[in-house]
C-alpha cells in the first residue's frame, strides 16, 4: 500500500463527497422537480464514481476492489433508471416544468397541448 | 472518562450526527398527517439506523435493517395504505396533550434509570462481561465459524432462532388468512396502467433480478465468514420477487412463483430446522446439538483436507448443522415475506361507501 | 481524509432530509429518499474503510439493490395507486403471455 | 457534564423511543399507530446495540491477529486477561445483543404485517381506520341505530 496512492485515493474520495454535497445543495435550492432530479442524478453517479475509485485506490487490488466495482455498477444502473422513471411519472401525472419567465408551457396548456399544471 | 472515550473519538462525530438526523426524522414522522410522507420518512429513518449500526460494530444488524426496514417494510406499508386511506385525521388537543405528558413522564423515568447504567463503551459492564465474553472466547474453537454472530445465532441460541422462525411463519399464516393469498382467477380485472410502457424500467429490472438472486445466495453461504445469513438472504430473495411483481405485474409473478409453492416453502423451512434438531436427538444428542448431527462412523469418512487446512480441527457436525438450519431460515423468511406481499398486493381495494358492514 | 469525506457525505444527507421533509410534491420526496440512499451506500463504504473492515461492503451492495426496488415501489404507488399493475409487457404487445394461466 | 457525554447515546435513544410512544398514543389512525410502533421498535434495537459497543473494539467477526493489518484494527486484549483465560486476540464488541436484535428486526416486520392486515380488515368492515369513528360506529350499532 503505497503512501501516494493513499493520498490520491483520499483526495478522490473528498472530491466525490464534495460533488455529492453540491448535488444536495442543488436539490435543496432548485425550483422544480425536474431540475432537482437533474441535480441529484448527475451528482449521484459522478460522486459515486469518484468516491468508489478513490476507495479502490486505497484498498489496492483485492476482493474488496471487486465489491467496490459491483457497487459502482449497481449505482450506475439503478440511479439513472430511477431518475428516468421518476421524471417520466412526474411528467405524465401532470407536473409542468418550470421554464423561468417565458411561460411557454402555460400558454401551450391553454391550447390543450402539453401537460396540465397540478 | 477521557481514556474511555479516546478510542471512539473517530466514530463519535458520525455517531452524534446520525443521532441528530434520527431525532429530526422522528419528529417529522410524528408531525406529518400524510401517511405517504410518513412511510417515506420511516424508510429513511431505518436507513440512518442501519448506518448507525455499522458505526456501532454491528454489521449483521445493519445488513438486516437495511434490507428489512428500507425494503420490505416500506412496501408492506404502501400496500396497507392502498387498501385503506392515505390521510390521518387531525387529533384533538386533548389527544395530543395527554400522550405528550405520558411520554415525557415515562421518558423522564427512563433517563433517570439510564444514567445509572455503565458508561457507553465500558468493556466491563455486566452486559458485556459474562456469557457474551465466553461466546467470544470459545466460539471459534467450538463452532469454527469466524462470524461469532452466526455461531451464537445458529448454534448456541439455535432454539431461540427456531422460535423466531416459527413466529415469522405464524405471522405469514395470519396475514394470509386475513387477506387471502392473492387472486389468480382468470376473470380478475387488473388495474389500468394508463397506457404507459416503461422500457427502461423493464430492461433494468431484467438485469437486476438474476443479479439479486446471485447476491442473495452469496449472502446465504458466506454468512459463516462475513456479515449475512439466512435472515438477510431470505429477505433479499423476497425483494427479487417483489421487484418482479412491481415491474412485470403481479399476475406474471404469481404464475412464475405460485402461492401454493410459497406456502409449501415456508412450512418446509420450519420443518427442516426442527428436523435437524430431531436428527441430533436420534443420534444420542440434545435437541439442536450439532456435534451429534453425524454418527462418528460417518464423520470419520470425511477427508480431513476437505475445507482447506488439514491440521485445523473441523467440526463437521457444527458446519453442516449451521448450513441446514440457515437454509431452513432462508426458506421460511423468503416464503413468509413473499406470502405477505401477495396478500397485500393481490387484494382488491374496497371502494369507499360499499363496505361489508354497511 | 476519509473522515472528511464521511463528514461531507453526512452534510449532504442532512440536506436531503430537509428536502424529504419539506416536499412539496411527493415526487420531490421520492427523489430525496432515492438520492439519500445512494449517499448512504457511499457512507457505508467509507465507514468500512475508516474502521478498517472494508469486508463489510456487502451491506452497501445490498442497499444499492434495495434502494432501486423501494424507489420503483414508491413511484408506482404515487403514479398508479396499485402495486399489481404491470409497468411493461413481458411479451410483444397484444400477444403477451397473459393467456397462459 | 461527564455523565451527559458518556450517556448521551442512551438519552437520545430514550427520546426516540418516547417519540414512537407518543405517535402510538396520540394518533387515532391505525396505520399511523403501526408506524409509531415501528419507530419504537427500531429505537429499542438502537438501545441494545448501543449497550453492546465496547470501546476500542471491532465487529465480532474474527480477525487474523498474526499480521499487522489485523493488529491495527482494534485494541489488543489485556495481557492479564490473556494469561487468565488462555485466549489471545483483539477486543470485539458484544455479539449477543446483535443476535437478539437481528432476529427481532425480521420478526418485527412480520408482526407489523399482521397489524396492518388487521387494519385493512377493519377498514373493510367499518369503512374507516380512525379509532374514534370505529368506536362511534360500534356505539351506534349497540344502541340499535343504523350507522
Amino acid at each position: 500500500m503505497a503512501e501516494p496512492l493513499n493520498l490520491i485515493g483520499g483526495g478522490l474520495a473528498i472530491a466525490g463527497a464534495l460533488l455529492s454535497l453540491l448535488g444536495a445543495i442543488g436539490v435543496l435550492r432548485f425550483p422544480d422537480v425536474y431540475t432537482r432530479i437533474h441535480a441529484a442524478s448527475i451528482t449521484d453517479t459522478g460522486g459515486a464514481s469518484l468516491m468508489l475509485l478513490g476507495l479502490g485506490l486505497i484498498s489496492g487490488l483485492s476482493f474488496v476492489t471487486l465489491k467496490l466495482a459491483v457497487i459502482w455498477a449497481f449505482i450506475m444502473l439503478s440511479s439513472p433508471a430511477a431518475a428516468h422513471t421518476l421524471a417520466n411519472a412526474a411528467f405524465t401525472s401532470g407536473h409542468a416544468p418550470w421554464i423561468g419567465s417565458f411561460r411557454i408551457m402555460r400558454d401551450a396548456s391553454a391550447g390543450k397541448q402539453g401537460p396540465r399544471r397540478p | 472518562m477521557t481514556d474511555l472515550t479516546r478510542d471512539i473519538d473517530a466514530s463519535l462525530v458520525i455517531d452524534l450526527s446520525l443521532l441528530a438526523m434520527l431525532l429530526v426524522l422522528a419528529v417529522a414522522i410524528a408531525r406529518t398527517r400524510q401517511l405517504l410522507a410518513a412511510i417515506l420518512l420511516m424508510g429513511v429513518y431505518s436507513l440512518v439506523c442501519a448506518v448507525w449500526f455499522m458505526v456501532m460494530d454491528a454489521p449483521d444488524v445493519a445488513f438486516t435493517e437495511a434490507v428489512v426496514g428500507a425494503g420490505v417494510s416500506t412496501i408492506i406499508l404502501l400496500g396497507a395504505i392502498l387498501l385503506t386511506h392515505g390521510h390521518a385525521e387531525k387529533s384533538s388537543a386533548i389527544r395530543l396533550l395527554a400522550p405528550a405528558l405520558a411520554a415525557i413522564a415515562v421518558g423522564g423515568m427512563l433517563v433517570y434509570a439510564v444514567l445509572d447504567l455503565p458508561a457507553f463503551g465500558n468493556p466491563t459492564s455486566p452486559a458485556n462481561a459474562h456469557v457474551s465474553r465466553t461466546y467470544l472466547e470459545v466460539a471459534s474453537n467450538e463452532i469454527g465459524t469466524p462470524n461469532i454472530v452466526t455461531a451464537v445465532l445458529a448454534s448456541y441460541r439455535g432454539f431461540d432462532t427456531l422460535g423466531e422462525a416459527t413466529v415469522i411463519f405464524a405471522a405469514a399464516v395470519g396475514v394470509s388468512l386475513m387477506l387471502g393469498f392473492g387472486d389468480l382467477s382468470a376473470g380478475r380485472r387488473t388495474p389500468d396502467s394508463m397506457g404507459d410502457h416503461h422500457v427502461v424500467l423493464g430492461v433494468t429490472a431484467k438485469l437486476f433480478v438474476p443479479v439479486i438472486i446471485l447476491f442473495a445466495l452469496y449472502v446465504q453461504f458466506h454468512g459463516d465468514l462475513g456479515p449475512g445469513g439466512g435472515f438477510q438472504a431470505g429477505v433479499l430473495l423476497a425483494v427479487v420477487v417483489i421487484l418482479h411483481a412491481l415491474v412485470f405485474g403481479l399476475r406474471e409473478t404469481m404464475l412464475a412463483v405460485r402461492p401454493g409453492f410459497v406456502r409449501g416453502g415456508a412450512a418446509l423451512g420450519v420443518l427442516l430446522y426442527a428436523g435437524v434438531g430431531l436428527v441430533c436427538i436420534v443420534n444420542d444428542g440434545a435437541f439442536l446439538d450439532y456435534d451429534y448431527l453425524f454418527p462418528p462412523e460417518i464423520e470419520a469418512q470425511i477427508p480431513p483436507g476437505l475445507l482447506g487446512d488439514p491440521d485445523h480441527p473441523h467440526h463437521w457436525g457444527q458446519h453442516f448443522g449451521i448450513f441446514f438450519i440457515e437454509l431452513g431460515v432462508l426458506f421460511t423468511v423468503a416464503a413468509a415475506m413473499i406470502s405477505i406481499f401477495y396478500g397485500f398486493a393481490g387484494r382488491a381495494p374496497v371502494p369507499p361507501g360499499t363496505e361489508a358492514g354497511q | 481524509m476519509l473522515l472528511a469525506a464521511a463528514i461531507g457525505l453526512l452534510t449532504a444527507m442532512a440536506l436531503m432530509i430537509v428536502r424529504a421533509i419539506m416536499g412539496p410534491s411527493h415526487y420531490d420526496r421520492i427523489l430525496a429518499a432515492n438520492s439519500f440512499g445512494t449517499k448512504t451506500v457511499l457512507l457505508i463504504a467509507v465507514i468500512g474503510f475508516v474502521f478498517g473492515r472494508p469486508a463489510f461492503l456487502d451491506v452497501g451492495i445490498s442497499y444499492a439493490l434495495i434502494n432501486f426496488v423501494a424507489t420503483v415501489a414508491l413511484m408506482k404507488f404515487f403514479r398508479y395507486r396499485s402495486l399489481e399493475t404491470p409497468l411493461t409487457q413481458v411479451g410483444p404487445r397484444g400477444t403477451g403471455k397473459a393467456g397462459r394461466g | 457534564m461527564t455523565l451527559a457525554v458518556t450517556h448521551l447515546n442512551y438519552i437520545v435513544v430514550v427520546a426516540l423511543m418516547m417519540i414512537g410512544l407518543f405517535i402510538v398514543f396520540s394518533s387515532g389512525n391505525f396505520i399511523k399507530r403501526m408506524i409509531g410502533l415501528a419507530v419504537f421498535q427500531v429505537s429499542t434495537g438502537l438501545f441494545y446495540i448501543s449497550l453492546a459497543k465496547v470501546a476500542g473494539g471491532t465487529a465480532p467477526i474474527v480477525v487474523d491477529v498474526t499480521n499487522s493489518d489485523g493488529q491495527a484494527l482494534a485494541a489488543r486484549l489485556d495481557p492479564a486477561y490473556v494469561a487468565l483465560h488462555g485466549v489471545d486476540g483483539v477486543v470485539y464488541s458484544n455479539p449477543l445483543p446483535h443476535v437478539l436484535i437481528l432476529t427481532a428486526i425480521v420478526v418485527g416486520v412480520a408482526t407489523l404485517a399482521v397489524g396492518l392486515s388487521i387494519a385493512v380488515r377493519v377498514r373493510e368492515a367499518y369503512g374507516t381506520v380512525e379509532a374514534d369513528e370505529v368506536a362511534q360506529l360500534d356505539r351506534s350499532e349497540k344502541a340499535g341505530q343504523p350507522a
